[in-house]
C-alpha cells in the first residue's frame, strides 16, 4: 500500500460522518444536515477524483491497499478498484449525495436518520471496495441492518411489517452467504480470505457448484431475483424517500455485485453449471415484474416492480458470461441505480406534498407541479429504455449477449420491453396527465434548491446516455480479462 | 455373593428409587429425601469400587466422606429454602408452585 | 474537432442537425416562461437547419461518392458502434424534405398555436422532433438510425399527447408509442441479429453485403423481415394501422409534421435506406408487397366513412404509405422515394389547410365546416383542392407523376393483381378525397349564415385575417401549394439525382422488378388507366356529393354492415383492446399479481407464522410443573445413553 | 511454596473478600451504598490481581488443580463479570437491605468457587467446586424481596440443581469405577477403550448432564427461564454472565481432555447443540418478559458455544472461548441497561421499553448494540464470535451445521428486533421521565459499546490470546 489510502479515505468519510453526527445534539437538525452534506460531498469529490484518475487502459486492480488484519485466519484489510466496482462507487457517491440533499426537509429525529444512513452507506462502500471475503460480508451485513430502524421509524405504508420482512428476508439471505464464504475459506486451505488468492487456488467442480448456488441464492435475494423479489416492493413502499433511493439505487446492486464479484470470480464453472437457471429466473423476472407492475395502483409499488424487472436484466447479462453481457449488466446496475434514485426522489417530493402515492388519487400532476412531474417522466423514459439514456446502452448490450447465448430467453425478455413501456406510460398518464385534481391545486412546484439533486441525477443519466464510452471503457477494462479467466 | 455386582445392583437400585421419588413425589421434603437416596447410591458405588478395584489409595472413601458433608449442607440449604417457600405459600406441595411457565 | 471546420459539408450537417437540440435544451431550461422568445429560438434554429440541408443537397449532387463521417461512440468487447453521418442523395433529399417541412410547420404554428398555454413546451418538442428526425435520416449505422428512430417516437409521443389534460390525447400518445414499440422490438431484434450474424451495421456495408455473399439469403430474409417489423410499426402498416388515426389528437400542425413527411414516412425511409439489402430476399419483398397492398386498401376503405377532416387525411396517409411500400417492394425504388417526396408536399399541404379550417371553425366535422361556409376561406380552399387533386393523381399535379411511377413499378410485376390493386387504391383515394372536398364546397342544404355566432367569431378573426398570425399560417400553405404544382415536373432530374452513384440500388431494383420485363400492359395504357382511375373516383364523388340534389351519402350507406365494418376500422381496434384486456390485464397481470400476493408472499409469511407457532408449541415443554420438566431432562439423558450403547 | 501462593493468589484473594463480607453480614445494620462501594473496590482489586496472575502456570494440590493460561483467562473473565455486576448493584432494590452483605458474600464465594472450577482437573475437586458455586446461587436466587409470584423459583432451582448434581455424582462414581481414577486426564486416556461397555457410557453421559446443567443446554436448561425471571435482576445478570463463563470453561476443558473421543460423543454434542439453538430461539420469540427472553436466548447461545466446542480442536476451543468472551460483554451490556431501567428491581416487560430512545439515548444505543451483538450482526463482537465458531465447525466439515446456525441467527434476530423496536419505535403509554444516569454508568455504557465494536473489528490479539489459551489445554 503506497501513498495516500484514498479508498480507505472514501470509506472513512462515511464513518467519520456517522461519528460526527453522533456528537451533535439531536435538536440541532440544521447542523446535522449540514454535516451530513459535508461528508457526503467529501465522499463524492474523492470518488470523482478516483474515477477520473482510474487508468482504464491499464485495467486491473488499482489503488490497492492490503494489510494483514487477522493473522491466524488470514483476513486482510484489502481494498482496490477495478472497472467493476468503480461505477458502483460512483453510483453510491452520487446517490448518497443526492439522497442527503433530498431529505433536506426532514425534521423528525433527523440526527438518528442521517447517522443510520451513513452507517448504511459505510456498509455499501465497504462492500464495493473490499476484496476480502470476511470484510465483504461484514460490510454487507452492516449495510443491511440499518434498514430496519430507517424504515420502521421514518417509513410510510405498513412500515413495521415492511421493515421486519425486509430485514429478516435479506439477513436470511446472508444465512447462506456466510457459510459459503467460510466453506470457500476452508476449501482454500483455511489460510486466506483474500478473494484473488482464493481464485488462484481454484476449487473442484463440485465445490464450485455448491458454492455458487449458495452465493447466488444468498445474494440473489438482495438482487430481487424472481421468486425472492417480494420484499422489494413492500420494502420500497414502506421506506422513506432517501432510503428508497439508496436501497433500490445502491443496495440492490450489492446483491448483483456479490454474485458477480464473489460467485463468478470464485466459481466460474459453477456459474456455467447454473447459468441456465440464472437466465431462466432472470427472464421470468423481467417479464413478470413488468406485468405485475401493470396492475399496481401505488406509485412506489410500480417502481418496486420495475426494479424487479430491471434487476432481471442484470441477472440475464451476468448469466451470459460474455463480455457484452457483463458489461451490460454492470452498466445496467449503474444506470438503474441512478434512474431509480430519480424515481424515488421525485415520487418522494410528490408524496411529501400530497401525502398520497395512490395513482387514482393523483392525476393531472403535470399542471400542478410541472417540474416534479418532468423529473418522474424522465425517469420513466429512462426506465422504458429510451435511447440516449444510460439504461438503453445497458439493455442493448445485455440483449445482444442474451440473444447470442440464450436466443429463446433473450427474445422472450425483449417482449418485456413492450410491457414495460406500456406500464410506465400508463402510470405517467394516470398520474401526471388528465384532469388535475383540484385538491392539490395549491401545492407549490419543486423549489430550485430541492430541484438540484434531481437535476444532478438527470444529468448523470443523460451524460452516460450520450457518452457511454466514458463508462464502458472503464467497465470492460475489468470485464475482458475477467471473462478471459473463465 | 459378596461381589462387586451385588453392590452395583444395590446402588443402581438406590439411585433409581431416588430418581423415581424425585420425579413422582409431590412433597418437597420427600423429593429432598429422594435426592439423598441418589447421593447415597453414588456413595455406595464409590465405596464398592474402592473396595474391589482400587484398594490403594482410598480415594473412594475420601470422596464418600466429602459427599456426606456436602449432602448435609445441601439438606440444610434445601430445608431452609423450603421453609422460606412454606412461609409464603403455606404448603410444601410442589403442585402449588406452577406460576412460572412458557 | 477541427475536422468539423475543415469540411463544409460536415460543418453544415453538424450545425444543422444539432441546433434544434440546443434550442430544445435552451427552451426547456431557460425560456419556458417566455413563449415568444422560445418560438423565435426554435424557428430560427430550424430555418438554419433547412438552409444547411439545402446546402448539403447541392454539395451531394456535386460529389462523386457519398459523404461519410464517423467517430467511435462506444465499444464493448468486439462490438463497436460508431456515431456518424452518411450523406448520399437519398439521405440528403430526405434531410431537405424533413427540414423544409418542419420549418414550414413551425412557422405555421406561430399562428396556429398562438396563445396556447403550452407554447414553449410545444416548440421545445418540435425542436426535439426535428433534431431526432434529421439525425435519423443521416445516420450512418442502422443502430444509430434506430436510436434516433426511437427518439422520433418519443417526440411524437410528446407531441401527440400535447393536450395532456384530454384523456383521449394522452391515450392516443400512449397508443402510438406502444404500438410503434411493438414494431420496434422486432427492428431491435433484427439489428441484434445483424450484429451477431453480420457484425457490421454500417448502412452502405449492409447494402453491399448481399453482393459479397458473406451471408445466406435465409439470414437476409429473417433480418429483413425483422427490420420490416419496425417499418410496419412506424409507417402504420397492417396490422399496426390504428394508432395513426388516433394520433390526430395532437395539434393540427403536429399531424401535418408527423404524418406528411416525417415520422410515419420514417418507416418507408428505412425501407428505401437499406433497399438493396431487402431486395436480396425475394420472400421478404413479397411479404412486404402484400402487407403494403392490404394496408393501402384497408386504409382507403376506412377513409370512406369518416366525416372528420383530419381522420380522412390520416387514413389517406396510411394508404399512401402502403402505396410507397408496395412500390418499393415491387422494386420501384425511385418511384417509392419520389412518391414519398411528393406526398410529403401535398399531405402537409392538406393538413395545414384543414388546420386553418379547424382553427377557424373549431370543429373537425367536414359537414359543419361546409355549412358554416368553409369555401369562403379562399386561400385554404384553393390549396386544399390542389392538394386533393394531387392526392388523387390528377395531372399535372405532383401526385400524378409519382403515382404513375408506382403503377409502372407494379406493372413490372409478373402478377397483375398488384397492378389492379394499385389502380383500385387510386380510385378509392380520389373518391374519398373529393368526397371531402365536395362536402366543403357544396354542403348539404347550402350554407346557413349563423350570424350571431359566426359574426362574432369571424369578427374575432377579422384582425387575424390581416394580422401576421393569419399570414403565418397562410404563407406556408401557399408555398406548399406551389411546390405541389411544380414538383411533378422535376421527376427526371430527381431520378437522375437519386440514382446517381447508387450502383447497388440500381442493381437491386432491376433485380427486384420481377418477371415481366415489358409489364402487363403497355406504358400508354398504363397512363390512361392511372388517370382514369382517379377521374372515375372524382366523378363518383361528384355524383354523390357534388351535383345539385345529390344524396350526400355514399354508396356505402346502402350496405350498412360494410359501412359499419369500415367505420369500426375493420374491428382492429376492438381486437387489440380485447387482447389487451383479456390476455394482459385480466389475464397474465392479475394472475401474476395474485401469485405474488398469495403464493410467494403468502409462502414467506407462512414460514414466519410457522416459526412462531413452533415457538408456542415448544414453550409447552417448559411447563410450570417442576417434575414434568425433570422428567424430560431425565428422559433425554436416558435416550442419550441408549444412543451411545446401541 | 511462595510460587504456589502466587498461583493461587486470585482464589485466595476472593476468599479473603468473602470472609470480610461474611464478617460484615454479621453486623445488624449497614449502609447498602457503603457495602456496594467497598465491594466494588474489592472486586476491582480482585480484577487487577487476577489480571496480574494471568500469566501463571503450574499444578497445585497433588495435580488436582491446574493453573494455565486457559484457566487464567476465564478467571479474568469471571473477575470482570463479578466486578461489573457489583458495579451495577448500586440500586439493589430487588433484595432486602439487610441482606446486601450476604449477597456480596455469596457472590464472592460463588466467584471463588467458579475460579476453582475452571482450573480443577480432578473429579472430586470439580464436584466440590460445582457444589460450592451452586449452593451460593441456590441461596442468592430466593433472596429476592417481596416477589411472591416468584417465590417458587428458589425451590425449583434447588430441586433441579440437586437432582442434576446427584446424577452427575452417580456418573462420576461410574467413571471412577470404570477407569479406577478420578484424574480427568487419566480418565480420558482410558475412556476411548471403554466405549464398548455401558458403565462408562452411562457414567459419561450422567457426568456431562451435570456440566450441561450449569451451561443450561437443552434439555438441562429447564431451570434457566424460571430462574432468570424469578431472581433479582443483579442475580440474574450474575448467573447469565459469570456463571455462564464457568460452565463454558468446564465443558471446554472436559471435552478438550477427551481428545480422540469417540464419534458418538461428537454426534451427541451436535444433537444437543442443534436442539439448544432451535429450542431457545423458537421459544424466545413468544416471550414478553425481557429477562425470560434473554434466558431462552442464553440457551441458544449455549448451543452456539457448543458448535465451537464440538469441533474438538484448538481452533474450535479458541472460537468457543472468544464466543464466551463476547457473550459476557454483550449480555452484560443488555443486563446493565435492564438494571438501570428497572431500578426499583421489578421485572421489565418488553413494552416498558417504549420511548427509551427519548428517556435515555445512550442506554438505548447500548441496548441496541448489545442485542445486535447477540444477534450476530457485524461489526459487533457477537458476529466475530459466531464467525469463528462457524469457521471451526465448517473446517470440520459441518457445513450444514453452520447453515442451521445462521438460520437460527436469523430467527433470533426477529425477537431481538422486537425489543429494539420497543426501545426505538413504540410510543410510551404515558410520558415517562428521562432516566438519569450517573457519569460512571455513562462511562460504562460507552466503554461497553466501544468494547463490543473493538472486539468485533480488531479481533486479532484476542484471537491470539484465545488460541494460546486453547493450546495450553493440551
Amino acid at each position: 500500500m503506497t501513498g495516500f489510502p484514498i479508498l480507505t479515505a472514501i470509506l472513512m468519510s462515511t464513518v467519520f460522518g456517522l461519528l460526527t453526527i453522533l456528537l451533535i445534539p439531536p435538536e440541532r437538525t440544521k447542523l446535522v444536515k449540514q454535516v451530513s452534506m459535508f461528508w457526503a460531498t467529501v465522499g463524492l469529490i474523492l470518488t470523482l477524483w478516483l474515477y477520473f484518475n482510474f487508468d482504464h487502459s491499464k485495467g486491473g486492480l488499482q489503488f490497492v491497499e492490503r494489510v494483514l488484519w487477522v493473522k491466524s485466519l488470514g483476513i486482510y484489510w484489502f481494498h482496490g478498484v477495478d472497472g467493476i466496482n468503480m461505477p458502483m462507487l460512483l453510483l453510491t457517491a452520487v446517490v448518497l449525495f443526492t439522497g442527503v440533499w433530498t431529505m433536506w426537509e426532514l425534521e423528525y429525529r433527523a440526527k438518528e436518520f442521517f447517522a443510520l444512513m451513513f452507517l448504511l452507506v459505510a456498509g455499501v462502500y465497504g462492500m464495493f471496495l473490499s476484496m476480502d471475503l470476511f470484510w465483504m460480508f461484514v460490510w454487507y451485513d452492516v449495510s443491511l441492518f440499518p434498514m430496519y430502524p430507517l424504515i420502521s421509524i421514518w417509513g410510510g405504508t405498513r412500515k413495521e411489517y415492511g421493515a421486519m420482512k425486509l430485514t429478516l428476508y435479506l439477513l436470511a439471505g446472508s444465512a447462506l452467504i456466510l457459510p459459503a464464504i467460510i466453506y470457500a475459506w476452508v476449501q482454500g486451505g483455511a489460510i486466506t480470505f483474500d478473494l484473488f488468492e482464493l481464485q488462484k487456488i481454484g476449487f473442484s467442480l463440485l465445490d464450485q457448484k455448491i458454492l455458487f448456488v449458495m452465493l447466488y441464492l444468498g445474494f440473489g435475494i438482495l438482487a430481487a431475483v424472481w421468486p425472492f423479489h417480494t420484499w422489494s416492493p413492500v420494502g420500497h413502499v414502506a421506506a422513506p424517500t432517501a432510503v428508497s433511493m439508496i436501497h433500490a439505487g445502491v443496495l440492490m446492486k450489492l446483491g448483483a455485485y456479490g454474485i458477480l464479484r464473489i460467485g463468478m470470480t470464485l466459481c466460474p464453472q459453477g456459474l456455467g453449471y447454473w447459468s441456465d437457471l440464472m437466465a431462466l429466473l432472470a427472464c421470468i423476472g423481467i417479464v413478470y415484474g413488468a406485468l405485475v407492475g401493470l396492475a399496481q395502483t401505488d406509485l412506489k409499488y410500480v417502481i418496486g416492480y420495475s426494479s424487479v424487472s430491471h434487476m432481471g436484466m442484470v441477472g440475464l447479462g451476468l448469466a451470459t458470461m460474455t463480455v457484452s453481457g457483463i458489461n451490460g449488466a454492470v452498466f445496467q446496475m449503474f444506470a438503474h441505480g441512478v434512474m431509480t434514485a430519480l424515481f424515488f426522489s421525485s415520487v418522494g417530493y410528490i408524496y411529501d406534498r400530497t401525502h398520497t402515492k395512490m395513482i387514482p388519487e393523483l392525476g393531472g400532476m403535470s399542471k400542478t407541479m410541472p417540474i416534479a412531474s418532468a423529473f418522474f417522466i424522465i425517469a420513466a423514459l429512462a426506465g422504458i429504455g429510451v435511447p440516449l439514456m444510460a439504461s438503453f446502452w445497458a439493455e442493448l448490450l445485455v440483449f445482444i449477449a442474451a440473444v447470442q447465448v440464450f436466443p429463446v430467453g433473450g427474445i422472450f425478455a425483449m417482449v418485456g420491453l413492450i410491457i414495460s413501456a406500456l406500464f410506465m406510460l400508463r402510470v405517467v398518464q394516470r398520474t401526471f396527465y388528465g384532469e388535475r385534481n383540484e385538491k392539490f391545486g395549491h401545492i407549490p412546484d419543486v423549489s430550485p434548491f430541492l430541484a438540484v439533486p434531481r437535476i444532478i441525477l438527470i444529468g448523470v443519466i443523460l451524460f452516460f446516455g450520450f457518452f457511454p464510452k466514458v463508462m464502458l471503457d472503464v467497465i470492460q477494462s475489468a470485464v475482458i480479462p475477467f471473462v478471459g479467466s473463465f | 455373593m459378596n461381589s462387586l455386582n451385588t453392590y452395583l445392583i444395590i446402588s443402581a437400585f438406590l439411585f433409581s428409587i431416588g430418581l423415581v421419588g424425585v420425579l413422582q413425589r409431590r412433597n418437597l421434603i420427600g423429593m429432598l429425601i429422594s435426592v439423598e437416596l441418589m447421593l447415597n447410591g453414588a456413595n455406595l458405588n464409590f465405596m464398592a469400587f474402592n473396595r474391589f478395584l482400587t484398594p490403594e489409595p482410598v480415594v473412594g472413601q475420601i470422596i464418600a466422606l466429602a459427599i456426606m458433608g456436602l449432602a448435609a449442607a445441601e439438606a440444610a440449604i434445601g430445608l431452609s429454602i423450603i421453609l422460606a417457600l412454606y412461609r409464603k405459600m403455606h404448603s410444601i406441595n410442589i403442585e402449588q408452585a406452577q406460576r412460572l411457565k412458557g | 474537432m477541427d475536422a468539423i471546420f475543415k469540411d463544409p459539408v460536415l460543418l453544415a450537417t453538424v450545425v444543422g442537425t444539432s441546433l434544434p437540440f440546443l434550442s430544445m435544451a435552451v427552451i426547456l431550461i431557460f425560456t419556458r416562461h417566455n413563449p415568444m422568445l422560445s418560438s423565435r429560438i426554435s424557428v430560427t434554429s430550424i430555418v438554419v437547419a433547412a438552409v444547411c440541408a439545402l446546402l448539403n443537397l447541392a454539395k451531394v449532387a456535386g460529389a462523386s461518392h457519398p459523404f461519410r463521417f464517423e467517430t467511435a461512440w462506444m465499444s464493448s468487447g468486439n462490438f463497436h458502434l460508431t456515431f456518424g453521418y452518411y450523406l448520399d442523395p437519398l439521405s440528403a433529399l430526405m434531410l431537405t424534405i424533413v427540414a423544409v417541412i418542419a420549418c414550414l410547420v413551425q412557422i405555421y404554428s406561430l399562428g396556429y398555436m398562438s396563445g396556447d398555454p403550452g407554447y414553449s413546451r410545444y416548440y421545445a418538442f418540435q425542436s426535439l422532433f426535428a433534431w431526432a428526425m434529421m439525425n435519423m435520416v443521416i445516420a450512418s449505422t442502422l443502430l444509430q438510425l434506430f436510436i434516433f428512430w426511437e427518439l422520433v417516437g418519443l417526440a411524437s409521443y410528446m407531441l401527440i399527447g400535447f393536450y395532456y389534460e384530454k384523456f383521449s390525447a394522452s391515450q392516443a400518445g400512449k397508443k402510438a408509442f406502444v404500438m410503434t414499440r411493438v414494431g420496434d422490438v422486432g427492428f431491435f431484434l433484427g439489428i441484434i441479429i445483424l450484429t451477431l450474424g453480420f457484425g457490421n451495421l454500417g448502412i452502405p456495408d449492409l447494402n453491399n453485403a448481399p453482393g459479397t455473399g458473406t451471408i445466406t439469403t435465409g439470414f437476409i430474409t429473417m433480418a429483413a423481415l425483422l427490420v420490416f417489423c419496425g417499418v410496419v410499426g412506424k409507417s402504420a402498416q397492417f396490422p399496426l394501422i390504428t394508432w395513426l388515426p388516433d394520433a390526430m389528437e395532437g395539434p393540427t400542425p403536429v399531424s401535418a409534421l408527423l404524418h406528411s413527411a416525417t415520422m410515419v414516412a420514417a418507416g418507408v425511409y428505412v425501407f428505401s435506406r437499406i433497399f438493396p439489402f431487402f431486395a436480396a430476399s425475394p420472400n421478404a419483398m413479397l411479404i412486404a408487397l402484400a402487407i403494403g397492398t392490404v394496408t393501402m386498401l384497408l386504409a382507403s376503405t376506412m377513409a370512406m366513412t369518416t366525416y372528420d377532416l383530419k381522420q380522412v387525411w390520416a387514413y389517406s396517409t396510411v394508404s399512401q404509405l402502403g402505396m410507397m411500400v408496395m412500390s418499393l417492394a415491387a422494386g420501384g425504388y425511385f418511384a417509392g422515394v419520389f412518391h414519398l417526396t411528393t406526398h410529403a408536399g401535398f399531405k402537409a399541404l392538406l393538413f395545414l389547410c384543414s388546420g386553418i379550417f379547424i382553427h377557424e371553425y373549431h370543429t373537425n366535422d367536414m359537414r359543419v365546416i361546409g355549412k358554416q361556409g368553409g369555401r369562403k376561406q379562399l386561400v385554404p380552399m384553393i390549396c386544399i383542392t390542389v392538394g386533393a387533386l394531387a392526392l388523387s393523381g390528377v395531372p399535372p399535379f405532383s401526385g400524378f407523376f409519382s403515382k404513375e411511377a408506382i403503377l409502372g413499378a407494379l406493372n413490372a410485376q409478373a402478377n397483375p393483381i398488384w397492378l389492379f390493386a394499385g389502380l383500385f387504391g387510386a380510385f378509392l383515394t380520389a373518391y374519398y378525397s373529393f368526397r371531402l372536398i365536395f362536402h366543403l364546397l357544396f354542403p348539404k342544404g347550402g350554407i346557413e349564415e349563423k350570424h350571431a355566432v359566426h359574426e362574432m367569431d369571424s369578427h374575432g378573426h377579422k384582425e387575424e385575417h390581416h394580422g401576421g398570425l393569419f399570414w403565418a399560417m397562410a404563407v406556408p400553405v401557399m408555398i406548399l401549394a406551389c411546390v405541389t404544382v411544380v414538383l411533378g415536373f422535376a421527376e427526371h432530374s430527381l431520378q437522375g439525382y437519386i440514382m446517381a452513384g447508387g450502383g447497388a440500388v440500381k442493381h437491386a431494383s432491376t433485380a427486384a422488378t420481377g418477371g415481366a420485363a415489358h409489364g402487363v400492359v403497355g406504358h400508354e395504357l398504363l397512363v390512361i388507366l392511372g388517370i382514369s382511375a382517379g377521374l372515375v373516383g372524382i366523378i363518383l364523388a361528384w355524383f354523390e356529393y357534388g351535383r345539385k340534389g345529390a344524396s350526400r351519402n355514399g354508396f356505402l350507406s346502402y350496405f350498412p354492415p360494410v359501412w359499419k365494418l369500415f367505420d369500426a376500422r375493420w374491428y382492429m381496434d376492438a381486437f387489440f383492446r380485447w387482447f389487451l384486456d383479456t390476455a394482459i390485464y385480466s389475464g397474465l397481470t392479475s394472475i401474476f399479481t395474485r401469485n405474488d400476493r398469495r403464493i410467494i408472499d403468502g409462502g414467506i409469511d407462512g414460514i414466519c407464522f410457522f416459526t412462531e407457532t413452533g415457538g408456542r408449541l415448544f414453550s409447552f415443554m417448559q411447563s410450570g410443573m417442576l417434575q414434568y420438566n425433570l422428567l424430560i431432562m431425565v428422559l433425554v439423558a436416558g435416550l442419550a445413553m441408549l444412543f451411545f450403547i446401541v | 511454596m511462595m510460587n504456589d501462593f502466587i498461583l493461587f493468589l486470585p482464589e485466595f484473594y476472593f476468599t479473603i473478600a468473602a470472609l470480610i463480607y461474611f464478617g460484615l453480614s454479621l453486623k445488624k445494620t449497614s449502609e447498602p451504598w457503603a457495602l456496594q462501594k467497598w465491594a466494588l473496590t474489592l472486586a476491582g482489586i480482585g480484577l487487577i490481581v487476577t489480571v496480574a496472575a494471568s500469566r501463571q502456570q503450574g499444578m497445585l494440590f497433588f495435580d488436582c488443580y491446574r493453573v494455565d493460561l486457559f484457566s487464567q483467562v476465564f478467571k479474568v473473565l469471571l473477575a470482570m463479570g463479578t466486578f461489573w455486576i457489583i458495579f451495577s448493584s448500586s440500586e439493589l432494590r430487588g433484595i432486602d437491605g439487610r441482606q446486601h452483605a450476604e449477597y456480596y458474600f455469596l457472590m464472592f464465594i460463588c466467584t471463588l468457587a467458579m475460579m476453582m472450577l475452571v482450573s480443577s482437573v480432578e473429579l472430586l475437586t470439580i464436584y466440590v467446586a460445582i457444589e460450592l458455586s451452586s449452593y451460593s446461587l441456590y441461596l442468592m436466587v430466593p433472596m429476592r424481596r417481596n416477589a411472591d409470584e416468584f417465590s417458587e423459583t428458589g425451590v425449583k432451582y434447588f430441586m433441579i440443581g440437586v437432582t442434576a448434581s446427584a446424577m452427575m455424582l452417580f456418573g462420576i462414581s461410574l467413571l471412577f469405577g470404570a477407569t479406577h481414577t478420578t484424574y480427568v486426564s487419566q480418565i480420558i486416556t482410558k475412556l476411548p477403550a471403554l466405549f464398548g461397555q455401558p458403565v462408562a457410557i452411562v457414567g459419561l453421559v450422567l457426568a456431562l448432564a451435570g456440566f450441561f446443567f450449569k451451561l443450561a443446554v437443552f434439555p438441562f436448561h429447564i431451570w434457566a427461564p424460571d430462574v432468570y425471571q424469578g431472581s433479582a435482576n443483579q442475580v440474574t445478570a450474575y448467573i447469565a454472565t459469570a456463571s455462564k463463563m464457568a460452565a463454558a470453561a468446564l465443558i471446554i476443558r472436559f471435552s478438550a481432555l477427551s481428545m480422540g473421543a469417540s464419534h458418538e460423543l461428537v454426534n451427541f454434542l451436535i444433537v444437543i447443540c442443534v436442539l439448544s439453538m432451535t429450542f431457545g430461539n423458537l421459544v424466545a420469540i413468544i416471550q414478553k418478559d425481557i429477562k425470560r427472553l434473554l434466558a431462552y436466548s442464553s440457551i441458544a447461545h449455549a448451543g452456539y458455544m457448543l458448535m465451537g466446542i464440538l469441533a474438538l480442536d484448538g481452533r474450535g476451543y479458541a472460537a468457543a472461548i472468544y464466543y464466551a468472551m463476547a457473550y459476557l460483554v454483550m449480555n452484560y451490556a443488555c443486563f446493565m441497561v435492564i438494571m438501570k431501567i428497572a431500578d426499583d428491581g421489578h421485572n421489565l416487560q418488553i413494552k416498558e421499553l417504549a420511548g427509551l430512545h427519548k428517556r435515555s439515548p445512550l442506554l438505548a444505543m447500548t441496548l441496541m448494540m448489545g442485542l445486535f451483538g447477540l444477534a450476530g450482526i457485524p461489526p459487533t463482537a457477537g458476529f466475530t464470535g459466531k464467525f469463528l465458531v462457524f469457521a471451526a465447525a465448517v473446517e470440520k466439515g459441518y457445513l450444514w451445521l453452520a447453515i442451521v446456525g445462521m438460520i437460527n441467527a436469523t430467527i433470533s434476530l426477529y425477537y431481538y428486533l422486537i425489543v429494539i423496536k420497543a426501545a426505538y419505535l413504540l410510543k410510551p403509554v404515558q410520558e415517562l421521565p428521562a432516566i438519569r444516569i450517573d457519569r460512571w454508568t455513562h462511562a460504562m455504557s460507552l466503554i461497553l459499546v466501544a468494547l463490543m465494536v473493538y472486539l468485533g473489528v480488531f479481533p486479532d490479539q484476542f484471537v491470539n490470546i484465545t488460541e494460546a489459551a486453547a493450546k495450553s489445554l493440551f
